[in-house]
């Protein structure tokens, strides 16, 4: 494995072609990489290289660091010196100020590769394409390597499910990759043992299994779309025809295949337009926010949402329970119950017979329980978008309710223009069969050998299956896992799972385009991949290289080495495929007759509905503190679910924020913490699954609270009937953003689109002020000055900005505590404000949310500049940002208070040694080299990802250029933006895409008025209502 | 050199010492000094005592206080490292105003308290009429004239007689150790 | 406190005598003097002892391989860039791997003893550990290939590494040594042809060569904070 | 003293037929006031005094500890956050500041407006500034947790090529409180010099005749000296009164130079002031009352001259009181509406209880004062001095504090409470200031003797034979020798 590892790692069209794509951020970058490791150096860092002796003296690490690094550890061990700057940056500055000290420095040692690969040039980081899975979500990725770490995850811009974007989730795996809490060896009965001595007892366990043809074996295995496991779990049913597999996977489980199945007669995967389509609608679907193409979604919905889009501004309606980001940037929005989705649809379908829609017979059903306002007009404007109007309904909703979506697809002559089918990768049947009769298996005592691919059925399987206990009948358990969980603790054998970065896999989009998964670095703890081990429960086991090559070059007549090549560096091969699709309107029909409107929900009969959380997911980033300390895009909390009702509700219940209540469902019950969400629909209680683990590592555990407990596998998503009422005692539920309201300020400014039509530079005057004047004449700017513009009206609040520059720019976890106490330190915040749409403007049933993402607008006049006593932050001239130097600051915080965005973020402690912050040295090898690690006292904020400025100044110099391009600099915010909201590079230029973005009558400056000047600008959010419901 | 000496005479009042003081100064001495309490009006006019000089030496520290701070402040940050800060010019002279003050007057301070100690001659710890018992009581509630041997007009025994005639009482010839 | 008006009669005889030897009269007359002496050496022990002048330059460690610059560079004059392959593409000038070593090592001297590590880093993969010899803080980013671009000789740093047996710090490599150069490049500047050239001296006046080339090579050496830190 | 060769009459001037108007009460000789005030340092330090002092010293040392702790792991232990990114901290500092206002106040511009009265106060005031000064000064040091980085703030030549930067209202701080701390410590030391001549004149110990000699610096009354030193003390008043309105001036620019709605005030350096002086005041007649019935005092310290005290706190205090009233109306004036939120917020905002103590505090209490019965009632004003200085603690954490909480952008709003580190500061800091009161008053004439005498009706060359008190005390005294 290892030689083509090397071999295609070091494939130098890897770093040539990602220049192509424009991936070429080739950082400036001095830190000590040659610091070397074997060497004890007397005084900075002492400690460090202590703890870190201690690390590598461990035999796996040993092991790691001489399989992945050959040539002599340096680069493992490089990014220490600078993080030894984390605990020491105080001294340092001390020192560097009296003259880098009047003691002689320490000695330090430089370790050079012995011989070392031509394209690798020390300090230059290196990118690769691979592809990121996700339960059944697959993302095109390309990954930035220093010096041998993966150091920032990206969207791969060639893959049709991320086109260059990508989510809080994909960008933060890369911090589980360096987990502290992996399985970090082979453990039998909780004791440390060796992959050796598994190979042993399985190969005995395997001649037992073969004799009864695999009777007695059960295989539990993660939703996954890898062609290549697909090929090995067939061959797995070749050598042991009795053994039984299912697949088992809490959240990507869906109805979305049987629905093909009912409305075509095949499995098939839709697939969405939205570029093409005037209006579109979902139904209890958060198409935007959290579907497994939602940031195709995101980016075909943007490129017709500006007022003057080409081809006119589209319209979103949204109908659902939940408040979700779709229903936050939708023009209008119906709350409903999750479980009336059908019957909504089948009353949209009788509307739209009478606006002379033919709806297959069956599937229409008056009702004038939805709003009839709502949708009479809906039905009236769908009429008139034939072919150009998407109906998206939530792939958690039924087949038969699913299926009656498409037949309005169908009857809209929407299919094949915005709504198109692709083959779908596997025909699964419901998603619960397989846990179910997996479990069912266990509890009969007939499975000797247990082998869980992955996953946490003892966490998260359906309640009802009791799956911990059945689990424990089984003789043999054996578990692959990349971190020890709930599931591991029943389990005799533990086997280390490498992480999707150290590994060979490939996948298929929802598209059907092809896509490989890469390593980037030796396993660090020695782990398997699935396949790997699949192979050997198939009795042959392979290298996953070897098994995916191989299938790469079988699965299709006439591919060749080049064409592997080519797919290993662009990260896709081939594109989509599509298959056609002919309604059968009768089954549709049928179907349908079976959904019906539910009998009223109320205080004491309530709507449970189980929510993907975009954090934690299904509970496996429980561990990963980037996204626990994430804000939800909606409430804003962090480091916790709750249960969330609507105001109205929480009346009812005589309950409120932070406040207990016991919920009741089934005879089951969970205690939890209360959260009144605004626009959530009444007699609701949303949770979100993934919180409450009990083993998930230092940070993970006792986070929030176990959805799982109340979730029984005949109501996966939505459970009727629960009841809840206030318990004792409070939860003081951590939250970034303690104030919802804007308090009717002009920060976030709209207008629909009418009334931009009639006023565009509304936005831009909507602040009345006196002429702006200094008291002196201000400065000239030349050369290149960097600015940004942020587009309100695209952005969705999805997050993948605020990770990004987690990742881009070292930025500390707090912890809940201290967020309590607010004191995050996210650079780039997104600002959620409620508006209500009654005349009470205390009544927030139906409110319209809107999103703000801030970070520091770079101020010409820079309040925060004049204040610093120490000058630490100060003006640049070429480029015109406002710097902060964190080795000059001595930590007054008074630039902070001067601050009129509040954007600027103060170390109160030594983060990376504190709390849930604490880093261990493998976590530090996720650190940007290219960016200082701030220690404590020191004031912090967004620069404009300087260090990419510079690296692109850099390479422009080398080429003998001054001038750098428009788009060479792609701050990483504006890089994972699925909307491409937010817009960087150079306002001098007139013709550059920011220039000419403000040029535009929406855009406008948040406080301009006080004459900060700020270099970031928003445009104005403008809103799509059709006339006649605003009428 | 001859040892230096000096004559001190004790006086009751503010108004004795004023008029003895007078005496002295019409019996044609100079090197003479007063020792009271606190200071008693007239009694400078008696000794004919010129106005302070300490003015001139403050003034000249409020100067260099104050050109001085403007001098740093416009060098360090107008000209050595010109930065851009808040979009303000690199001399913003309304900026420099309070420093500029402050350290006027911290030199004028200075100039004052160490002025005044200059033309007194003090810190002077070691002095015949501080070793003097008899001489306790000019920080209580006694009057002293004393006369210093270098004067012309100094005697021994003249001058003692005309602090006795004047009215000084418990005179005492002291030596300089 | 006694009545008022009432007084005892020994309040002349204070039971301790009132004693300062004459010579403190002196003190005051000596202090100032004492204090001005003592301020300016205290100035002058920082801004000498203290200053990278002094603590950086002249560091010249011994390495585990004696390798000579002075012969490879002066005496044979191999190109830096032969060795230090990264200089003109990278952030780092680049220690060279054992490989480039031995592109001669395996004919000529193949046997020496002193060239035992070399060999060994080749074969078995030891990496050899050099003493780093210039050094700047970690929250100051250097890159060798912006400068070189421009026209900035090796020499001007690193001094006259071609006549070093053992190589030694020349420049205090301290941020106001930096700014020295980005507030006046010109004179620092050479033909680009010229960089590694050690022994290059310019034809004629050396200032207005220097402007010609700030001109030429587009050189705005950075004052900002954010050109060297981030 | 001064008064009598820049004001002639000034001895005289007090008619013996108006006996509350005298400034030394009783029948008292010069020696008598020698006594009077030395003997305080000479007699045996008494329980109550060794009591405060072990208080005193023992809050010191927990203050101590904290800051060490501070230091040690970061400003984190404080309850601030953003984006209250000042509190407690700031607070102390402009507090304590404002505090240090009254004894250079007393003594300068009541000097030169001929105060006599001031002559009994004016030491114990100066000293109470020093202290106070001292106590201001920590918190700027400590706030911002890693104090080795502080020296940043000179503008020392260095390595780095790089200044301070003299724009900064904080460094401007740096500057004006440093000085305004020299110049007190200068001024109250010459103010000392005659005094701690006495002291070591009268000195029964070695030990004391050794220290008091030596900061007497060899004072021998010297009419010659006396001519300079008065020179020189008028002078030091002259320069001190535009410092001490220029100090609390600066450091209202720390505030009013900003862009945060409710510090951004065009009235804050007048209003600072006139907020300095009458907590400054107020902790003069806090200690001086103390102080007078603990070392009999009394008829030195007059009851005259707390009154006076009381009256200017009644002016401050209504001057206060006013700017209270203007920032709400240039607010809601202004049209600004951040600026009219960030005082409804102040008044009716989650910090009310704040701003409402602040208001019962400093602008209700001291309205007693126009009552003469309350301005002479030594229980009254106590309790009202107290008052005040709680209020005035208030109001500096109602600015910083309510404007903080909620400025421009309500996403980023937040509430801040203060730690047990936070209390334990701010609590601590009274510690060193009790200490080195305490200490003054033991070692140091708490009244300035020299003064005092130059004032009493004897002190005049021309007071003669007219029968005045003074006179026959001392031919009482002379008989008795």
């Amino acid at each position: 494995m290892s030689h083509h590892h090397d071999e295609n790692q070091r494939d130098p069209m890897h770093h040539d072609d990602n220049h192509d794509h424009g991936h070429d951020h080739g950082h400036d970058h001095d830190h000590d990489h040659d610091a070397g490791p074997l060497t004890p150096i007397q005084e900075n860092g002492k400690t460090y290289w202590r703890s870190l002796d201690h690390v590598s003296q461990t035999p796996e690490m040993q092991s790691f660091i001489t399989r992945e690094f050959p040539e002599g550890a340096s680069e493992f061990l490089d990014p220490i010196s600078r993080r030894s700057f984390v605990s020491l940056m105080g001294a340092s500055v001390a020192l560097a100020g009296l003259g880098t000290g009047c003691v002689r420095r320490p000695v330090e040692k430089i370790v050079p590769h012995a011989k070392r690969p031509e394209d690798l040039l020390p300090g230059l980081p290196q990118y690769y394409a691979t592809t990121f899975q996700l339960s059944g979500r697959v993302t095109g990725l390309v990954v930035e390597s220093n010096d041998g770490r993966p150091t920032k995850i990206e969207g791969n811009k060639l893959h049709p499910a991320s086109m260059g974007a990508a989510g809080s989730l994909e960008q933060g795996a890369i911090l589980s990759l360096y987990d502290p809490d992996r399985t970090v060896r082979v453990t039998h009965g909780g004791a440390e043992s060796t992959w050796g001595a598994y190979d042993t007892a399985w190969n005995e366990t395997f001649g037992a299994l073969r004799a009864k043809g695999g009777k007695g074996l059960l295989v539990i295995h993660e939703a996954t779309r890898s062609p290549a496991f697909a090929a090995t779990v067939a061959k797995v049913r070749e050598a042991l025809p009795q053994a039984e597999i299912v697949e088992w996977d809490p959240v990507s489980g869906d109805e979305t295949i049987a629905a093909t199945k009912l409305a075509y007669g095949k499995a098939l995967e839709p697939v969405l337009s939205l570029e093409k389509a005037d209006t579109i609608v979902a139904v209890d679907a958060d198409i935007l926010g959290s579907s497994p193409f939602h940031l195709r979604h995101g980016r075909d919905w943007a490129a017709r949402r500006a007022p003057d889009a080409p081809g006119g501004m589209n319209r979103l309606w949204a109908v659902e329970a939940n408040f979700t980001v779709t229903g936050g940037t939708a023009d209008h929005r119906l709350r409903i119950r999750s479980g009336d989705a059908g019957a909504f649809l089948r009353a949209l379908a009788a509307e739209l017979q009478q606006n002379g829609v033919e709806i297959p017979a069956g599937i229409a059903a008056p009702s004038t329980a939805f709003a009839p306002k709502f949708v009479q007009t809906l039905a009236k404007e769908l009429a008139g978008k034939k072919g150009r109007s998407v109906v998206a309904v939530g792939r958690h909703q039924p087949a038969a309710v699913q299926a009656i979506g498409f037949a309005i697809n169908d009857a809209l002559g929407n299919v094949g223009e915005t709504v198109r089918f692709a083959p779908a990768h596997a025909d699964v049947a419901s998603p619960v069969d397989g846990i179910k009769a997996a479990a069912k298996a266990l509890a009969s005592g007939s499975v000797d050998t247990l082998v869980i691919l992955g996953g946490n059925p003892a966490f998260d399987a359906p309640a009802d299956l009791s799956f911990a206990d059945a689990m424990a009948k089984a003789k043999t358990k054996i578990h692959l896992t990349t971190a020890p969980n709930e599931t591991s603790r029943l389990a005799d054998w533990v086997l280390p799972e490498t992480h999707f970065l150290e590994e060979w896999s490939d996948a298929v989009a929802a598209d059907g385009t092809y896509s490989v998964v890469q390593p980037l670095v030796q396993p660090i703890w020695d782990g398997r991949s699935k396949i790997e081990l699949l192979t050997q429960v198939a009795g042959a086991p392979k290298k996953g290289y070897d098994v995916v090559y191989a299938h790469f070059l079988a699965a299709e007549a006439g591919r060749t080495e080049l064409d592997w090549r080519k797919a290993l560096h662009d990260g896709v091969h081939g594109g989509a495929t599509f298959a056609e699709a002919t309604l059968d309107a009768g089954a549709v029909g049928n179907a349908a007759g079976q959904v019906k409107k539910l009998a009223d929900a109320s205080a004491s009969a309530l709507d449970l509905v189980f929510l993907v959380d975009n954090k934690v997911f299904d509970g496996r980033f429980s561990n990963n503190g980037w996204l626990q300390e994430l804000p939800d895009s909606m409430t804003k909390l962090t480091w916790t679910n709750a249960a969330l009702v609507s105001p109205a509700t929480a009346k009812e219940l005589g309950v409120d924020t932070n406040q207990m209540i016991r919920i009741e469902q089934g005879g089951r019950t969970l205690d939890a913490g209360v959260w009144v969400q605004p626009g959530l629909a009444d007699h609701t209680i949303a949770i979100a699954l993934g919180y409450g683990r009990k083993a998930a590592g230092r940070v993970g555990e006792n986070r929030g609270f176990d959805a799982y407990a109340l979730r029984t596998s005949d109501a996966l998503w939505t459970a009727t009937g629960a009841k809840a009422s206030k318990i004792a005692g409070t939860a003081m539920l951590p939250t970034t953003q303690n104030h919802q309201s804007m308090e009717g300020r002009p920060l976030v400014r709209e207008q629909t689109q009418a009334e931009y039509a009639a006023n565009p530079t509304y936005a831009k005057e909507l602040v009345k002020s006196p002429p702006l004047l200094a008291l002196w004449k201000d400065h000239e700017y030349t050369g290149q000055q960097w600015g940004m513009s942020i587009d309100l009206n695209a952005c969705v609040g999805c997050n993948g900005c605020m990770i990004a520059c987690q990742a881009e720019n070292n930025i500390p976890v707090v912890g809940p505590e201290q967020v309590r106490m607010g004191r995050q330190m996210h650079w780039i915040r997104i600002d959620r404000y409620f508006a209500s749409t009654s005349s009470d403007a205390a009544d927030l049933s139906e409110p319209e949310v809107v999103h703000q993402p801030v970070s520091c607008v770079q101020c010409e006049n820079a309040p925060c500049e004049n204040v610093c006593p120490v000058a630490a932050t100060v003006h640049s001239k070429d480029g015109g940002l406002n710097d902060m130097i964190y080795n000059r600051c001595i930590g007054t915080r008074y630039c902070s208070n001067n601050c009129p965005y509040k954007v600027r973020r103060f170390n109160f402690f030594d983060w990376h040694n504190k709390g849930e912050g604490t880093l261990t040295d493998v976590q530090k090898l996720a650190f940007n080299p290219d960016v200082t690690v701030r220690t404590r006292g020191v004031m912090e904020k967004c620069t404009y990802c300087v260090q990419r400025i510079n690296a692109a100044k850099r390479d422009a110099k080398v080429r003998g250029s001054d001038v750098v391009a428009d788009g060479a600099i792609t701050p990483a915010c504006a890089q994972a933006c699925p909307t491409e909201a937010i817009v960087f590079g150079d306002i001098k230029d007139p013709n550059s895409r920011v220039s000419k973005i403000k040029a535009q009558p929406r855009n406008y400056e948040m406080l301009g008025e006080l004459n900060t000047k700020p270099r970031t600008s928003y445009l104005a959010r403008i809103r799509n209502p059709n006339p006649e419901m605003v009428s | 050199m001859a040892k230096h000496k000096l004559i001190v005479a004790e006086f009751d009042t503010p108004a004795e010492i004023v008029a003895a003081a007078g005496k002295l100064q019409g019996a044609g001495y100079r090197d003479y000094d007063a020792h009271t309490p606190f200071p008693i009006h007239g009694l400078d006019k008696a000794m004919k005592i010129k106005d302070s000089r300490l003015g001139w030496i403050v003034l000249a520290h409020g100067l260099v206080g104050g050109l001085g701070g403007l001098t740093m402040q416009w060098w360090m940050n107008g000209v050595d490292y010109q930065m851009l800060i808040g979009g303000k010019p690199y001399f913003a002279f309304q900026a420099f105003v309070p420093i500029t003050f402050a350290l006027t007057i911290l030199l004028s301070a200075f100039g004052t308290v160490f002025g005044m100690l200059f033309l007194n001659g003090l810190p002077r710890w070691s002095h015949p009429l501080l070793a003097h018992p008899g001489f306790r009581r000019h920080s209580d509630d006694k009057f002293y004239l004393s006369v210093e041997s270098d004067d012309p007009k100094f005697d021994a025994t003249k001058t003692r007689a005309l602090l006795e005639e004047i009215g000084g009482k418990r005179v005492a010839l002291l030596e300089a150790p | 406190m006694d009545a008022p008006g009432q007084r005892p009669d020994d309040r002349d005889e204070s039971p301790v005598p009132y004693v300062f030897p004459a010579w403190v009269n002196q003190i005051p007359r000596i202090l100032p003097v004492a204090t001005a002496l003592v301020g300016a050496g205290v100035i002058f022990s920082f801004w000498f002892w203290a200053s990278p002048k002094n603590t950086e330059v002249g560091y010249a460690p011994v390495q585990p391989v004696p390798y000579s610059h002075k012969l490879h560079a002066g005496d044979y004059g191999i190109d830096c860039r032969y060795c230090h392959t990264a200089v003109e593409k990278g952030p780092k000038a680049a220690v060279p791997s054992a490989d480039i070593c031995m592109n001669c090592h395996s004919v000529v001297k193949y046997d020496s003893p002193l060239l035992q590590p070399v060999r060994d880093a080749f074969n078995k993969g030891t990496p050899i550990e050099w003493v780093k010899v210039h050094k700047i803080a970690d929250f100051a980013y250097f890159t060798h290939a912006q400068h070189v671009a421009k026209g900035v000789g090796c020499v001007e740093c690193h001094g006259r590494v071609d006549q070093m047996e053992t190589v030694r710090v020349e420049q205090p490599l301290s941020m106001s040594w930096c700014l020295d150069c980005h507030r006046n490049p010109g004179p620092r500047l050479r033909p680009k042809d010229q960089v590694t050239n050690m022994n290059w001296q310019p034809e004629g006046d050396r200032e207005q060569l220097g402007a010609e080339l700030v001109e030429k090579y587009h050189v705005n050496a950075p004052q900002d904070c954010s050109g060297c830190h981030r | 003293m001064s008064q009598i060769n820049v004001m002639p009459e000034a001895a005289v001037a007090v008619p013996p037929e108006a006996p509350h108007e005298k400034l030394v009460h009783g029948e008292h000789s010069f020696h008598d006031v020698t006594e009077l005030v030395s003997e305080v340092t000479e007699r045996k330090p008494e329980l109550a005094w060794k009591i405060c002092l072990a208080m005193a010293v023992s809050i010191l040392g927990a203050f101590g500890a904290a800051v060490l702790y501070l230091v040690w792991s970061g400003i984190g232990i404080w309850g601030l956050q953003q984006p209250v990114g000042w509190a407690w901290d700031i607070t102390n500092f402009v507090f304590w500041v404002g505090i240090g206002h009254a004894g250079t106040l007393i003594s300068a511009i009541l000097f030169l407006f001929r105060q006599k009265w001031r002559t009994s106060i004016n030491r114990f005031a100066e000293a109470m500034t020093l202290f106070a000064v001292a106590c201001a000064l920590l918190f700027p040091g400590i706030h911002v947790g890693r104090i080795w980085m502080t020296y940043f703030l000179a503008p020392l030549p260095n390595q780095m090529g790089m200044w301070p930067n003299f724009r900064s209202p904080l460094l401007w701080d740096v500057f004006a409180v440093g000085t305004y701390g020299t110049v007190s410590l200068l001024f109250w030391y010459v103010g000392l010099i005659p005094d701690i001549a006495t002291l070591r004149d009268r000195a029964k110990t070695r030990l004391r005749s050794m220290a008091y000699g030596i900061l007497s610096l060899g004072w021998r009354g010297s009419m010659r000296h006396w001519m300079n030193y008065e020179r020189a003390y008028l002078i030091l008043a002259g320069i001190s009164t535009p410092l001490v309105l220029s100090v609390h001036t600066i450091v209202s620019f720390d505030f009013a130079t900003s862009v945060i709605p409710g510090w951004h005030t065009t009235i804050f350096p007048p209003y600072f002031v006139a907020g300095a002086i009458f907590s400054g005041f107020a902790m003069v007649v806090t200690l001086m009352v103390l102080a007078r019935q603990l070392f009999g005092l009394k008829d030195l310290v007059t009851l005259d001259h707390l009154e006076k005290m009381n009256k200017i706190i009644l002016l401050t205090g209504t001057l206060v009181g006013y700017a209270y009233a203007m920032e709400f109306f240039i607010a809601w004036y202004s049209g600004n509406e951040y600026e009219r939120f960030a005082f409804i917020n102040r008044a009716f905002g989650p910090y009310k209880w704040a701003y409402w103590t602040m208001i019962t505090c400093n602008v209700v209490s001291p309205q007693f004062f126009w009552f003469k019965r309350f301005r002479r009632s030594i229980p009254v004003m106590f309790a009202l001095s107290i008052v005040v200085n709680i209020g005035m603690w208030f109001e500096r954490f109602v600015i910083i504090v309510t404007s903080l909480h909620r400025d421009f952008l309500p996403s980023s709003w937040g509430y801040f409470m203060p730690s047990i580190w936070d209390i334990a500061m701010f609590v601590g800091s009274f510690g060193l200031f009790f200490t080195l009161f305490l200490l003054f008053i033991r070692f140091l004439p708490m009244i300035a003797i020299s003064e005092v005498k130059g004032v009493m009706p004897q002190a005049s060359p021309h007071h003669g034979h007219g029968a005045g008190h003074g006179e026959d005390a001392y031919v009482a005294t002379a008989e008795a020798r």
